[in-house]
């Protein structure tokens, strides 16, 4: 897929929370490059003293209608917090779209986030609906409030929620949430690292077909400069932000 | 129309704007971005004779205004490049020069040697300044003569043009400068990363996995070009200015300095078309400046 | 509540937290900002035996994250300190130490030994390595028979606390730092500033009126934190650290590394509270991380 | 008179035009520091990620009515450029007052000003017609559309105007204005420095009592750091940003 240093407007800043914010953005030339669920892009913040290098941000949805690309923003540092404030108008400069997204496959499937990792599966649940798969969203957070977009993952599947403190959905960890008794075709998780690799095992044990988004320290996004390496199994050190995000657990070398 | 080409060595560049070793990949990173036939070189990743895994992650941090980084001279090694990616960059319409390095000087040589029938390569960068290798590469950079045994091997079995890649961690980068002349070389670079260390305070641990890494990015600029300045004084071979040039504005500024060409590194990171935007620029600023001749601007730092 | 206090060869501070030398002027400056008794101690800018009006200006410019000065030790003279300054200051509850410079050996005895009767200047900093002078300053501090002259000729001379400031303008500042504390050196105190230089490209004349000056500011934060560790491994005297310190968790990061004090420069410019602020981080930090005494941190970085 | 470091909110931002903008500030604390005509700020820029260090600023005007500080900003490089665009509402530090201001004789007072140098000029015409002097300003620029609060100038002193286009008062620079072949108890200038030395040589030759408001690039802004020195004849080198910016040309060593 080529890859374009673009220029986007910020149509609306959606202020979920007090973390999280959600950016929909329209390119200033209207042409929105063909992109795949799992990809993501880095952000130039232009605004932020102890931001130097662009920050890595997973693409959440393509509204293809509005012709709109959607960004789910958590305030982890200065560049995300002056990132969650950009106003309406101004433009965000992005390299788009990065990386390898996850597998369409058929059937079955289960998509599992925790925190912003929900990001990516809005739009790889739409895709895999579209495509006629049975989808089926485990999202997790630590309280109901942390929980996003859940209206959104509505439209395009099942719903079953796990949050710590149990103020909706089951009380626990996703690992822990009863649906992972029935058995799918294909995990797709992304969320931090612990989690994923709960999920990972549990894939594994039931020999489920399972895919998982790193994360990695990235400098240039696109395979360039060797920085955000995870060692693998086909090809020893492989790049995050070009082989990656997205890895086939039998892929991976996790003592799961 | 100004004239933008320069010279280093045998090799001429259609203007002076290269891509440092490491921050390029093999150039076809950047393809969808820029055309490669616009830059006056570039120079492709660390080389080795062997394939090189480099260092466990994490190996990167940010930094204010830069970046350490502690890759490790990650490479497929020499022969795979000969057959798997010379053959892919070798038609792109630009110079094209290979970053070498080693753990000792036999395999500098060797590297060299299979390099030297390569039509589409004339130059070879030798890195004798990687902060991130436990042998060789710096080891060989802070010493005048660690930097001649280098540079007198290569020498000897390269006949193309040699460009001597110069550590900033020294007391005084003009010896070491003046040393690889006199061992040979055909030109210099300058400077490679600065070795630094960052410590996350809440796990108490490095940030990297080497500990310490190569500091890079507008940071480090202020001590790049002085050092290119102190250098260009010291030697009468081209010299190369990296460090931290973001922009024209920077690169005009090594030029001035003393530098013949530059390379820019961390900065396509932040916009992979900034080496485009870079020529732009220059060709901009000869023409408000009535320069016809980019040497004009070489070393022309008004005192 | 924390212990916080250190000590610094025959000195004691209540906490770590130093301003350096020629950030914070006489400490009266910022006496509108903070209390200055809260300060485990602050270093008067850089003394000399006869007054100095320094270098012509341009004197500054700003740098990526960073700044280049070349004041060049504009001061009134030691004779000026002790007669008008130092009457002013010494009632000041903290530990007050005078930065120490001079042009020959001479010049730091001399100014060392009128230092000597001063009831509440207990510690000297013998500056070896500012960069923006012409003769002496960072002469003596990039080899070690320099560094080891001038440190012997003021241990002769002085018999309270001496401590060294070092240049990081070298290949191996552990190696000087192992040279001044054999020579006598109570603890060292690094990194000064980096020589660098800038051009404005419109005129092509450097901004500063020296060409070249020294870089201090947070860009130069990692490299400094790499020598500290390298030189607290290398020594057993007490290790002050400083060079881009910005806010509270990068002085952490400086006693993480080895530091035992840590000094705050540039940041005081962007903040004329910023050492109370520090001093607050690292009482919550030692809280947070039920650490009782500051010692723990020192050198605490987990490999 | 004591220095503070104090937040201050924008209640107003008005654009002049496309390179200057009019800031007014309320002290969040509701207390106005004491300040005197001359004396400047040291703005902390958040947003702008070229700028490392504070930047100084020269007070425009005190309004003692609204508790309002004014800042007039010029766009010099990016720093100031984020500043221009600082939104009501949004917050600014400052280290506030610095630096020692014109002093406050009496008679028949000149002030002379050109392109933001003005700035400085309102507070100072302000307190100097109070205190019951005749005031005239001289303002100068390139322009009609770069003269600044003219407005403003004429409720405290006769105005009088030059344009090096002639598009408005006399063609020329400021030196060259009809109104300088009266005479004055003093001149008090703030502009470009080769403005400054005319006018200061012209002062000379007329003897008339002199001051001028000098530009250095500064650090601290309180004396500290030794950088924004200027020569002079009682005392050689002093800070501009503590000892001045306003200065004497009596003690300035000017070849004029």
């Amino acid at each position: 897929m080529k890859k374009y240093v673009k220029d986007f407007k910020v149509s609306d800043n959606v202020h979920l929370n007090e973390q999280y914010s959600l950016l929909k953005l329209k390119p200033v030339d209207g042409e929105m490059p063909d992109m795949h669920p799992g990809q993501f892009v880095q952000v130039y913040i232009d605004n932020s003293k102890n931001t130097y290098l662009r920050r890595p941000i997973s693409i959440n949805f393509l509204d293809k209608i509005n012709n709109e690309l959607w960004l789910l923003i958590r305030k982890a540092g200065d560049g995300t917090r002056h990132l969650i404030q950009t106003p309406c108008g101004s433009m965000l400069n992005m390299i788009i779209p990065l990386g390898k997204g996850f597998s369409l496959k058929n059937g079955n499937i289960l998509l599992i986030g925790g925190g912003v990792g929900v990001a990516p599966l809005l739009f790889l649940g739409k895709e895999l609906k579209e495509k006629g798969c049975n989808v089926s969203f485990l999202l997790g957070a630590r309280s109901k409030n942390d929980l996003l977009e859940i209206d959104e993952f509505k439209k395009y599947g099942q719903i079953y929620l796990s949050t710590e403190d149990g103020s909706v959905g089951e009380k626990g960890f996703v690992t822990q949430n009863s649906i992972l008794q029935s058995s799918f075709d294909m995990i797709q998780c992304c969320g931090p690292l612990p989690m994923m690799k709960a999920v990972a095992s549990i894939a594994r044990k039931k020999n489920i077909n399972c895919e998982v988004s790193l994360e990695n320290s990235m400098a240039c996004g696109v395979g360039a400069c060797l920085c955000c390496v995870e060692d693998t199994v086909s090809s020893g050190n492989v790049c995050v932000c070009k082989d990656g995000p997205v890895f086939n657990i039998n892929d991976l070398k996790w003592q799961i | 129309m100004a004239n933008l080409s320069v010279k280093i060595g045998n090799i001429e560049l259609k203007n002076p704007v290269m891509t440092a070793s490491g921050t390029f990949g093999y150039g076809e990173e950047y393809a969808d971005f820029i055309d490669l036939s616009k830059l006056g070189g570039f120079v492709v990743k660390g080389t080795t004779i062997h394939h090189r895994e480099g260092n466990p992650y994490p190996r990167m941090v940010e930094t204010p205004s830069g970046m350490l980084n502690a890759v490790g001279l990650q490479n497929h090694g020499i022969d795979y490049f000969i057959d798997s990616i010379y053959p892919r960059i070798k038609d792109i319409d630009s110079q094209i020069v290979v970053n070498v390095s080693g753990s000792d000087v036999s395999d500098y040589v060797a590297v060299c040697e299979k390099l030297q029938p390569l039509d589409r390569i004339n130059a070879v960068e030798i890195n004798i300044s990687c902060p991130n290798v436990k042998h060789g590469g710096m080891a060989f950079g802070t010493t005048c003569a660690g930097a001649e045994s280098v540079v007198k091997a290569v020498r000897n079995s390269y006949s193309k043009t040699v460009i001597v890649k110069l550590s900033p961690n020294v007391t005084d980068i003009a010896e070491i400068a003046k040393a690889v002349e006199a061992a040979g070389a055909d030109a210099v670079s300058l400077v490679n990363t600065f070795l630094g260390m960052a410590i996350n305070v809440e796990t108490r641990k490095p940030y990297l996995s080497t500990i310490t890494g190569g500091l890079s990015g507008a940071c480090i600029r202020p001590i790049a070009v002085r050092m290119v300045w102190q250098v260009s004084k010291a030697v009468s071979i081209p010299v190369i200015g990296l460090g931290g040039i973001m922009n024209g504005r920077d690169a005009i500024e090594f030029l001035l300095a003393g530098a013949t060409a530059i390379q820019v590194g961390t900065a396509n990171f932040i916009d992979p078309t900034v080496t485009i935007k870079i020529i732009e620029y220059i060709e901009d600023y000869m023409i408000r400046h009535r320069v016809d001749n980019i040497y004009e601007l070489i070393g022309g730092m008004k005192i």
